[in-house]
């Protein structure tokens, strides 16, 4: 008798996977799209590796705003800082130097930015929502002075193939082994703990020496890394490096993880679920592209799907005992 | 001498017609955006005209690309520091009345270029017909495909003037062609690159552009342009659709040499630049203006790219004017 | 014997408030040693020096191996000192297991080791808590607060290496502030048999509490901290409880004469003697159920009387509470409430639900759903005052934010705002939670006065002797189901003990 | 001698107005630019009521948005609901309704969408981050759909004289008296004081009756209007229907109230320090101006100034007791 209530019992208290509910919105849109398009149009072959590299930016990004956002912060700077990154790259490269180190540059410049911005939030206990704002129109700035307020065309030098037109396109596996890197790190390390412990109740992971400083620290310059390999891969797609690129990203970001199921009160998330936050969004698009939507309803549409697929996700889980 | 010394000119200058003062002259030039290729243009033209007719000119554009309020506040914030005048490319011919109805008010003269303006409070207007330039890419279009075909046109963005005009031009060209089919006219590609590129790229895929769904593209400016030239290459699709775009870059330049463009409208922004000041100036120094100025524009495919007049227009000295 | 740990001279001050001025304390290995003390005595505050998480101004601490000065909770633990704060530090959204672990994870280059977590988690676990009671793959955030208190327990236990090895016991020292204070009896006598076998183990042990008979009971020595100053120590084991209080007030404590009377209730102008109706009925449950506790609960509440509710953790009587209030949904029954100036709650988890911790007293006192519609914040500060001086709440002043007073003054705040809304139903959940002897005596005869002015007052509480001599009449809260009361001549500690338990 | 000491703590503990932070920001500021800016023509006398002017849209955002970011809200829909506002009035203008009726309506249909979105947060308790990320995509099309994607072009009624050249321009006077409205609600009214006590601890607020659902549905609705009344104000300056307006004004919106002395977690705010924050960053913008400072440059400045002001206003704070 007890053995079966006990049973049961561990089920009931085991977690839902928080990408199951993203899960399942992916796919009823997609079937839904798939079924409604003229001439089934969405189920071209073409479209499917397309999707998957039109999601690689925001899909890279959002690994690192998971982590932000399990630690009950939040980036808003994502967006210049990949606008930045493709400027220097375009300048490193046009100035003649060679790919590999224009990349390590632009990617090591995001971090350190990022590891700044986690100093002043985990450090100096500033608000991210006010560092990362600051940050944002303060790199946005920086990106148009280095490229003197214009696009820089450069060679690409190859790196324009990182994100092609095939399914074997280096970007999307790029993409995908961050994100596996980024989910391990998230759950089987004790890092990842850390990270959880510090959203979850900061004064409880500080109280069990956990250095709540440092952890930010970390998971802000590693934010900020992998929005600057997303902005290599927006370098790749433009081939230029463009200082107003990306404004407004880091709203999509932040909605591709919340829709994930990642609150943003911090102390929860799910890699899985915002990388196919992401990609709903991205369905989202081309589907309302393909169905020839004019550009407001599909905006409505997008508004409306957020919301149902944060509003249904929420419903489903057991609310928590007030405290 | 340094500017800094000199007397303030509207201080002491009562009336409108306060030529002959000794002061520089400061002119404000606010363009729409900083970042577009054609924008920097406008701005070495500026600058040509302030160095040969001995003028200060303030570039200054909204901080986002396309912020019509932004534009405005800059409009009077000018007008409250007080500038010998005001070149300007307004965002919206109707939003931008009232801060230029200000500056008159204040003694500040107004010269409008690129997009018109209504009301005929400003002293000229310096720009393209781009309701003749949209038929020029139309026209080209119709050539191309010899009259058959399906079309797709990627709108800019919603509520621009200037662009609205090129894509009513096009459309007119078109559609009085009874076996050219439109097949999307109603997607826009938004401010930036990266916004038209992912639109493209749906929508070559959308109308089967691969079978052979779309014969030909027309866009209306710099970004959508290039954002569809990326489209079309990274589907495979450059050369085997035509694609006619609008206004003249780098990279843009190069695709037209290989092929990958079959035609670009183009502008002359340089002029442009340059007429506006010059009116201005001009008209600050006591001389008569026209109230229309026409820059131009012209068809470019590769046959005359190498015409020395279409080389001036495409590829103007930037650096010898903005010391890049 | 050696002494495991000395404070010397111990200062510190917030700011122009000078808290510790001075405190000298001494524990040996093997030793329980309880330190007691007002509301605001400064018992915490030191406890938050010995674990780094504050730093003393002047003074030294000396463990058995040498000097100690930690730069914050993992040098402590370095150390071998760990702590059970007061206030939940648990990160609720991690299971129960991650949190236990916590800043100790089993990992090998980084890497996690679930399997020895768990083993670490349910070992410690076992030692404070009955087997399979709280299961360890739950959110603590859906644990009733005396799981969390046991959970955090068996945190401080497995950070202080015993989670580890059966015998090797790697803490030195320590720090249990209040752990019983929301805990049952069994479970705290089942803690009280542990500490004592870690002490046989050669641990130092400081344990903060309010609760005298556990100091007589548990404790070896015991120190006293008035004013930020040690004014008694002794053997907990042969000094008489009377003397102890004295050294807590600095007077005697007179329950004949009723020290509440004079400093509180006497003060407290609110009830409208005039038109209460003796033995009116004022609020009627008739076969309440919520969603899953309570089951069933039916009972008249009359002016003039206190309905005491006994039951074990668990049992569900918050539930009931908040049922009632319709903080929950019910499920099936009926709630009359026929109280003409309403129904107020005093919650159990004060910091939770209780207060706005980050907003001052006054506006805490003030809080209320009802009133004129403009409000005059210099009269919110006045009523602040008025109360702080009639509960004698330590306090700087009614703009002092409720986060920085002690655990037992903020538990007056909740109750002066309860007593201002002057409500004729007053649900109150454990109301003596974390306050010092006096104050107990003092709240409890408060309530006493207000059920003689017309109040009908439901209490609950897990300190049995608390409702045997305050209730008019008593029910049994068991799983959910609510026994039919009986007048308290009935009842004595043993018999609601085993009725609830039964 | 007690006298004195108790007379100091008085004092001490008196609480330092939120505002005075921001206030200091402002005048540094403004002094500095008054001096280097070429032959000081910051001080010109145009200067102050244009940037009065200039700061109404934004002042007025920012009122309803303190009071949502008391609650612990946040509001990303106020630039989308503006550039509704600006076509519901320019529609009706332009199909022949009176300039009172089109107000009324722009208005109320902006409170609706308030109350609505209020509904979700407070009673269906969705994180206002999402139903206001929803709300502002799904608002942007709408706008563009009403105004079939152009700006509409209309007889303004004399609408446009509500903020004119002069510090007469009944828009500052309006924008004033609203601000002191909303002050007044918010610290001399019970409502006032339930949203902040739903801000501080919203089960402590329902514990005490106080029906914390029915306060966000107020908060929202009342920061929506607040909203249209600035999309009034933006119709008054633009004279057209812009659906494309405001991108991205509600990140300026939430800067200044901020930059006020409001932390994003809720509970406190200051709505005179709201509209110091929003003249705070018009000075920056104008002062930019002035100094013929690059675009670029003027970002980097916004954004080191934003966090600045926020730092310096949060290091001289007490630290809260950790727990
Ligand atoms: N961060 C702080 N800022 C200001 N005052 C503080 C702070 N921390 C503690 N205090 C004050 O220090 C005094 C001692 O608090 P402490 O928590 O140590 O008391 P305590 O003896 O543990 O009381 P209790 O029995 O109620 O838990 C209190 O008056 C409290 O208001
Ligand atoms: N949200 C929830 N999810 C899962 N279990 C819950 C939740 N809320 C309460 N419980 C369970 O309900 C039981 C009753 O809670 P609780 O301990 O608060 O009752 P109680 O009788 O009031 O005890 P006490 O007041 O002594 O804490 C607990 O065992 C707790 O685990
Ligand atoms: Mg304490
Ligand atoms: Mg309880």
């Amino acid at each position: 008798m007890s053995g079966i209530t006990s049973a049961l019992d561990a089920l009931r208290s085991m977690r839902r996977p928080a990408w199951l509910g993203p899960l399942v919105a992916l796919l009823v849109v997609y079937a839904v799209f798939a079924i409604i398009t003229p001439e089934h149009s969405f189920l071209r072959a073409q479209n499917l590796p397309m999707m998957g590299r039109q999601t690689v930016v925001v899909a890279i990004c959002a690994l690192g705003m998971t982590l932000v956002i399990v630690t009950g912060g939040i980036d808003l700077s994502t967006g210049s800082l990949v606008a930045l990154t493709t400027v220097i790259i375009a300048k490193l490269l046009k100035s003649g130097s060679s790919p590999v180190f224009a990349i390590l540059c632009g990617v090591a410049v995001a971090a350190l930015v990022g590891a700044l911005i986690g100093f002043f939030v985990g450090r100096l206990r500033m608000m991210p929502f006010v560092v990362t704002l600051g940050a944002m129109t303060a790199l946005r700035g920086a990106a148009k002075g280095l490229a003197s307020e214009q696009k820089i065309d450069c060679e690409p030098h190859g790196l324009d193939r990182l994100l092609d037109a095939s399914l074997a396109s280096p970007g999307i596996w790029i993409a995908l082994a961050l994100a596996l890197a980024t989910a391990a790190l998230l759950d089987y390390t004790r890092f990842g703990r850390h990270v959880l412990a510090v959203g979850s109740n900061e004064a409880a992971a500080k109280l069990c020496g956990i250095n709540a400083a440092r952890v930010k620290i970390l998971v802000y310059a590693l934010s900020s890394m992998l929005a600057g390999i997303a902005g290599l891969m927006e370098f790749s797609t433009l081939t230029v490096g463009d200082p107003t690129d990306s404004f407004g990203l880091e709203l999509e970001v932040i909605a591709a993880v919340v829709i994930g199921g990642a609150p943003l009160s911090g102390g929860e998330g799910s890699i899985v679920g915002s990388v196919l936050g992401a990609l709903l969004m991205t369905v989202i698009r081309t589907g309302a592209v393909h169905m020839g939507m004019p550009s407001w309803v599909q905006e409505i549409v997008t508004g409306g799907i957020i919301f149902v697929a944060v509003a249904i996700d929420r419903a489903r889980r057991p609310s928590a005992r007030p405290s | 001498a340094c500017p800094k010394d000199a007397p303030k000119p509207t201080a002491d200058g009562e009336g409108g017609a306060a030529p002959a003062t000794t002061a520089r002259l400061k002119i404000a030039v606010i363009p729409k955006g900083t970042t577009h290729e054609f924008w920097k243009s406008v701005h070495a033209g500026a600058v040509k005209a302030a160095k040969e007719l001995d003028v200060d000119i303030v570039w200054k554009g909204p901080l986002k690309e396309d912020d019509l309020k932004a534009q405005v506040d800059v409009v009077s914030t000018f007008v409250a520091q007080g500038v010998s005048g005001i070149v300007l490319a307004p965002l919206n011919d109707t939003a931008l009345r009232a801060p230029v109805k200000e500056a008159t008010a204040a003694k500040i003269p107004v010269v409008i270029f690129d997009s018109d303006l209504q009301g005929d409070e400003h002293v000229s207007f310096v720009a393209t017909d781009n309701v003749a330039a949209g038929k020029l890419a139309g026209d080209h279009i119709a050539k191309l495909l010899g009259d058959k075909g399906n079309v797709i046109m990627l709108r800019y963005q919603e509520g621009s003037a200037s662009t609205a005009n090129r894509e009513k031009g096009f459309l007119d060209a078109v559609h009085a062609k009874p076996t050219l089919k439109v097949v999307s006219d109603n997607q826009y590609g938004g401010a930036t690159t990266e916004s038209a590129f992912a639109k493209g790229e749906g929508l070559l895929v959308a109308q089967k552009a691969d079978t052979g769904g779309v014969n030909a593209i027309f866009t209306p400016n710099e970004s959508t342009t290039f954002g569809m030239l990326l489209a079309l290459r990274k589907s495979n699709l450059a050369k085997k659709t035509k694609f006619v775009g609008f206004d003249a870059s780098e990279k843009l330049v190069s695709a037209l040499k290989d092929g990958d463009i079959d035609g670009l409208v183009v502008q002359n922004p340089f002029n442009m630049g340059y007429l506006a000041v010059k009116t201005m100036t001009e008209h600050l120094r006591g001389k008569k203006v026209e109230r229309r100025i026409d820059t131009g524009a012209r068809l470019v495919t590769k046959d005359n790219l190498e015409e020395p007049a279409v080389k001036e227009v495409i590829a103007p000295d930037l650096k010898k004017w903005l010391g890049e | 014997m050696t002494s495991a740990l000395s404070l010397l001279e111990i200062e510190k001050s917030f700011g122009p408030v000078a808290v510790l001025r001075g405190v000298s304390l001494e524990v040996k290995r093997g030793e329980v040693h309880a330190l007691l003390g007002q509301n605001g005595a400064g018992k915490s505050t030191l406890m938050r020096i010995l674990l780094g998480l504050e730093r003393a101004d002047r003074g030294a601490i000396v463990l058995a191996d040498g000097p100690y000065a930690p730069r914050g909770p993992a040098d402590a633990r370095e150390r071998g000192v760990v702590m059970v704060p007061q206030e939940r530090t648990l990160c609720p959204a991690l299971d129960v297991v991650e949190n236990i672990v916590l800043g100790i994870e089993p990992s090998a280059s980084g890497l996690l080791r679930r399997k020895e977590a768990h083993a670490i988690a349910s070992r410690a676990l076992g030692l404070v808590a009955g087997d399979g009671r709280i299961p360890l793959a739950a959110p603590v955030r859906a644990l009733s607060v005396a799981d969390q208190q046991l959970v955090e327990i068996a945190r401080a236990l497995a950070q202080g290496g015993l989670g580890t090895d059966a015998e090797g016991v790697r803490a030195k020292v320590l720090v249990l502030d209040e752990p019983t204070a929301s805990l049952g009896k069994s479970d705290a006598d089942r803690l009280f048999l542990r500490v004592r076998a870690l002490a046989d183990a050669g641990l130092a042990i400081v344990l903060v509490t309010h609760f005298l008979s556990d100091v007589r009971e548990h404790a070896d020595g015991y120190t006293v901290l008035r004013d930020g100053k040690v004014c008694g120590s002794g053997d907990a084991k042969t000094t008489a409880p009377e003397k102890i209080v004295h050294a807590m007030l600095g007077r005697e404590l007179d329950t004949e004469r009723g020290d509440a009377d004079v400093e509180g209730a006497h003060g407290y102008r609110g009830a409208h003697a005039a038109d209460v109706k003796e033995g009116e009925p004022l609020l009627e449950l008739r076969a309440v159920a919520g969603k899953t506790k309570p089951r069933d609960a039916s009972f008249v509440l009359r002016r003039g009387e206190i309905l005491g509710i006994a039951g074990l953790v668990g049992s569900g009587r918050t539930e009931l509470l908040r049922a009632i209030l319709g903080l929950d949904p019910t499920s099936s029954g009926k709630v009359v409430l026929t109280a003409p100036r309403g129904i107020g709650l005093l919650s159990e988890d004060r910091g939770g639900e209780g207060l706005m911790l980050g907003r001052s007293v006054a506006d805490n006192i003030e809080l209320s759903a009802r009133g004129p519609f403009m409000v005059r914040p210099a009269r919110v500060d006045a009523e602040g005052a008025r109360w702080i001086s009639e509960l004698s709440i330590r306090a700087s002043g009614p703009a002092q934010r409720t986060g920085d007073l002690s655990g037992g003054n903020q538990q007056k705040v909740q109750i002066a705002r309860l007593l201002r809304e002057d409500y004729d139903v007053l649900l109150v959940d454990e109301p003596t939670r974390g306050i010092d002897v006096a104050s107990k005596a003092q709240v409890l005869d408060l309530l006493r006065t207000l059920a003689r002015r017309g109040k009908g007052v439901v209490l609950v509480s897990s300190q049995l002797e608390e409702l045997v001599a305050t209730c008019d009449r008593i029910a049994v809260l068991r799983r959910g189901v609510l026994s039919p009361s009986r007048p308290v001549s009935e009842w004595t500690e043993q018999k609601l003990l085993l009725e609830a338990a039964s």
